[in-house]
């Protein structure tokens, strides 16, 4: 397989999974202007996931669209961080993930404008701005909960702790970022990501979350036994219907 | 009062500032909440089909969809608050029961297709319904529709598409979209209300410019333009009394049988306790966050006032 | 479609997917000794519901395996109860389905044991014994619960009444069931199931529910918006590998 | 302690109400709570498929399995209390982290064919490593062990059997089967202990008849009866090292990296805190039904009480 295929696969992967899980929040969000927020956040994601699916078929060449990609793809296919298909789970939950996760993307897309594959550059230079509002979304909420109310504050503790065990994977580096020029290696933004979200931490007045161990495997199509779940739900008509157009 | 009867009579708007009768008041918040709440809990049967959706593109476009339900119940609701109510008071009156919002809700969805079924019917039937309120005569209420209908018509055509292209796909694909209209069709029907015979409140609404069209016309209004619309789709209206009556230029069509719809007003339909309870848990589920955005917004007043 | 095919369907949709339901159990009971006795009722459901659904692809005559039943039918076309999809819910509701359900099934098998349609009668035999110990297990517990703590009694309450709505649909009669003589006519069952279950209930010092609105629309492929879900977890292996074997 | 020493040595058994060394029988309550932990968390990596089965013949027989080893748990646990504690205190031990279960559950099932690599690996270590423990010197310990190696031997086949149809079946599916021996190789191979240089207890257990064999010698057991079966599925042992030593009559292979092992006991593998939390989250959302059936039982014995 070629290597920028494999590349934009992890990119797309990444927003559809994440997209899958925001739009969960919608008709279940704790108010209506977050049942927008989040539909927002998680129509960004999908379009972008879409662009980069579908520039991933072309680079492959052997015809697959979007769809194809999405819904007929196995578990050990996805090329997607565990952090993105993690349950929701509460609101702190979410927040934090998406604190975490759009911190990243905001960092790797503005990198990734400079690229000298001018579709990357391109989903890149549109992807950012989405990002930051996404970024800034996550940190007000983070702010609020936690200097909200003393139970607002444990669950935003709980839930920065949780996912945090899931956020070197996003930094590891490996042979096909090394070797591919136009790919942005990882690794060299974790400093900058882990001064900001540091920063909104603090600010918070939670902790920063210490815990040594770290999960991986996501790029490499190792998952959590959560994805299973999640793409029988994704590709269950799809596949229902073999062939068919919607 | 003489002003708010002659604004009525020239067919002006009454603005939040204008005095007007107590019954006027009172009849538009009860309607305006219950169609905020009708947006709100019409995300349900719509939102079911989100992570399922068949293919990326039909994804976006719903969630978009169900993302501007929750719009449309922000302005709605902002409408209503005019007239000197709180949202939340509003919420709890839905969550308690003591509000309604639409039966159509009611319904399950069963496949993909009554996602293009409920675009193309329900809210196809609601802007023939809505239509007319854009120049109703409160103008917060009025200018919110004008912004709600626009983009309802948007999602007709979006519901509209998906059945056209079940209609043209496979036999499976062309058998679900036939299903899907046996399955709404009488409800959709039932959207305008009971028949003008038997309808309260109709008359004194229409004095006062919130309504202007009798539940009868619009039902009427709407099988005219929805049944053509089958027939492009190539399925068949479930209503073995169908005809078109050349003389009258209208439709003919079987009364729904409105027995069904009053007990879903009542609470016996297949959905209203799983869609009142899945509002309650989000909005319970989501009390800690709202007290907390509260909390913090009042720490914030308190840290400028003792910077200051 | 030919009555016999569809009756059978009938019977084996409601085994299968109660099974599914059953199974959801497995290492999350609240003790050991359940996860052997939920084990043995799930396996119990899914024993008859493989045997009936072979009947129906033997009956049907196009060839259809218990597998292609189970795996490649679309939502609309399952027959089963509603009551048997819907979320198992805490312990005291799956208590209480299983008191309504295996009730129903014994007085169903029993009748049914004596049909003329060996197959059928066959089936009956074996699985009317297995349905008496469900319907003890249920029993047993109905008991605990609603005599138990203060809580117990109020949960237990609680699983009846989310349950109750969904019973009559068990016994209503249609003309597939008036016509096809080897059928049992539900209808006649519901006076010694109304005793049965009134019996354990008033034992158990909980109140009869007495909702007047009874859910309807299984046995016309009419569901809940559970099933859907449900049955996307169930085929999506096998929907995924079109033409394996297992 | 003298008869104690005599029966161990007459290689005979010891029973509950036998006099035994304080340290053989913490030994043996820390080994068979451990065991029977791991029968409790190892419903879970194979439960995870039961609703998902491609076939229903293959979600029968695996509800069936999970099922024995919940069953297994039973017996394991009341032969613990046979040395006098509480199933109920050893629950604890478990749910507070203080006692141990197998590492080799601290790993997803991420396919179907992860079921049957299971079934063939896993229960293949398992029986390896058991099959001594039948003539272990603790009667009720050795006695559950003939019941679980029995139904570990049915388990183990059919998890060869799930692999033998995916590797006779399609492309993806034989690459499936591979997949799985791939990423179950080498956890499998740790799932009899560390090399026996760094074992500690061993000796100890070894002397009062509590262990047999060494973990080398178990391990090296497998190792030559689990390939040759891998080469009748036509999938290959991940191991680049792999041979037949023909003089020896054993295969030679490569350690596995015990550090990751060493990673895992201590918590950091990739499932140690799900398959935890599930397992407390399944305890406590069952209190309550657990102390219902206490509180009805003892107003039961009240009643007979009144009543005689």
């Amino acid at each position: 397989m070629n290597d920028l295929f494999t590349y934009t696969l992890r990119l797309g992967d990444d927003a559809l999974i994440a997209a899958q899980r925001t739009a969960e929040w919608i008709a279940a969000a704790p108010q209506l202007e977050e049942d927008v927020a989040l539909g927002n956040i998680g129509l960004d994601q999908l379009g972008q996931a879409r662009t980069l699916l579908q520039y991933a078929g072309q680079l492959e060449g052997a015809g697959r669209s979007e769809d194809d990609l999405a819904y007929f793809r196995d578990e050990r296919d996805f090329l997607n961080l565990q952090l993105c298909e993690l349950p929701s789970g509460d609101f702190a939950h979410t927040i934090a993930r998406l604190l975490y996760f759009a911190t990243y993307q905001h960092l790797l897309y503005e990198e990734l404008r400079g690229s000298a594959d001018e579709t990357l550059a391109g989903v890149a230079g549109k992807a950012v701005k989405e990002v930051a509002y996404h970024v800034d979304h996550a940190t007000q909420w983070v702010l609020r909960l936690g200097d909200g109310t003393e139970v607002s504050h444990l669950r935003m503790q709980a839930g920065l702790d949780a996912m945090w065990p899931y956020t070197a994977e996003m930094f590891a580096s490996d042979e096909l970022v090394r070797r591919l020029p136009v790919a942005v290696d990882p690794s060299k933004l974790q400093d900058e990501w882990s001064r900001r979200v540091t920063e909104v931490i603090d600010e918070s007045t939670c902790t920063r979350p210490t815990s040594s161990y770290q999960h991986s495997g996501g790029r490499e199509g190792r998952h959590t036994e959560h994805l299973g779940y999640l793409l029988a739900e994704l590709q269950h008509v799809a596949r229902s219907h073999p062939g068919a157009s919607w | 009062m003489d002003s708010f009867q002659a604004t009525i009579d020239a067919d002006g708007r009454i603005e939040p500032r204008d005095a007007m009768p107590e019954g006027y008041r009172k009849t538009l918040i009860r309607q305006i909440a219950q169609h905020a709440h009708s947006e709100i809990i019409g995300m349900q049967p719509e939102g079911n089909w989100i992570s399922r959706a068949p293919s990326l593109r039909r994804k976006a476009i719903l969630m978009a969809k169900v993302q501007d339900e929750a719009g449309h119940g922000l302005y709605l609701y902002a409408a209503a608050e005019t007239l000197g109510v709180d949202r939340a008071d509003l919420l709890d009156l839905l969550h308690s029961g003591k509000q309604k919002y639409s039966s159509i809700f009611n319904y399950p969805t069963l496949t993909w297709a009554d996602i293009g079924a409920i675009g193309w019917l329900v809210d196809g039937a609601a802007i023939v319904n809505q239509v007319p309120l854009c120049r109703c005569s409160y103008g917060p209420y009025a200018r919110a529709m004008v912004r709600v209908c626009k983009e309802e018509s948007f999602h007709q055509r979006q519901g509209f598409e998906i059945l056209h292209t079940l209609c043209n796909g496979t036999q499976a694909q062309k058998a679900m979209a036939q299903d899907a209209l046996n399955r709404w069709w009488w409800p959709s029907l039932m959207m305008f209300g009971p028949p003008d015979a038997n309808s309260t409140h109709s008359e004194q609404s229409m004095a006062w410019g919130i309504k202007r069209h009798s539940n009868d016309e619009l039902r009427q209004r709407f099988v005219d333009m929805t049944v053509p619309q089958a027939d492009v789709l190539g399925i068949k209206v479930p209503d073995e009394g169908l005809r078109y009556d050349d003389e009258a230029g209208h439709y003919v069509f079987t009364d729904p049988d409105f027995t069904e719809l009053y007990e879903v007003v009542k609470g016996n339909g297949p959905c209203n306790e799983q869609r009142l309870a899945q509002r309650v848990k989000a909005h319970e589920d989501g009390a800690w966050v709202r007290e907390a955005a509260a909390a913090y917004a009042d720490k914030q007043i308190l840290k400028k006032e003792s910077a200051a």
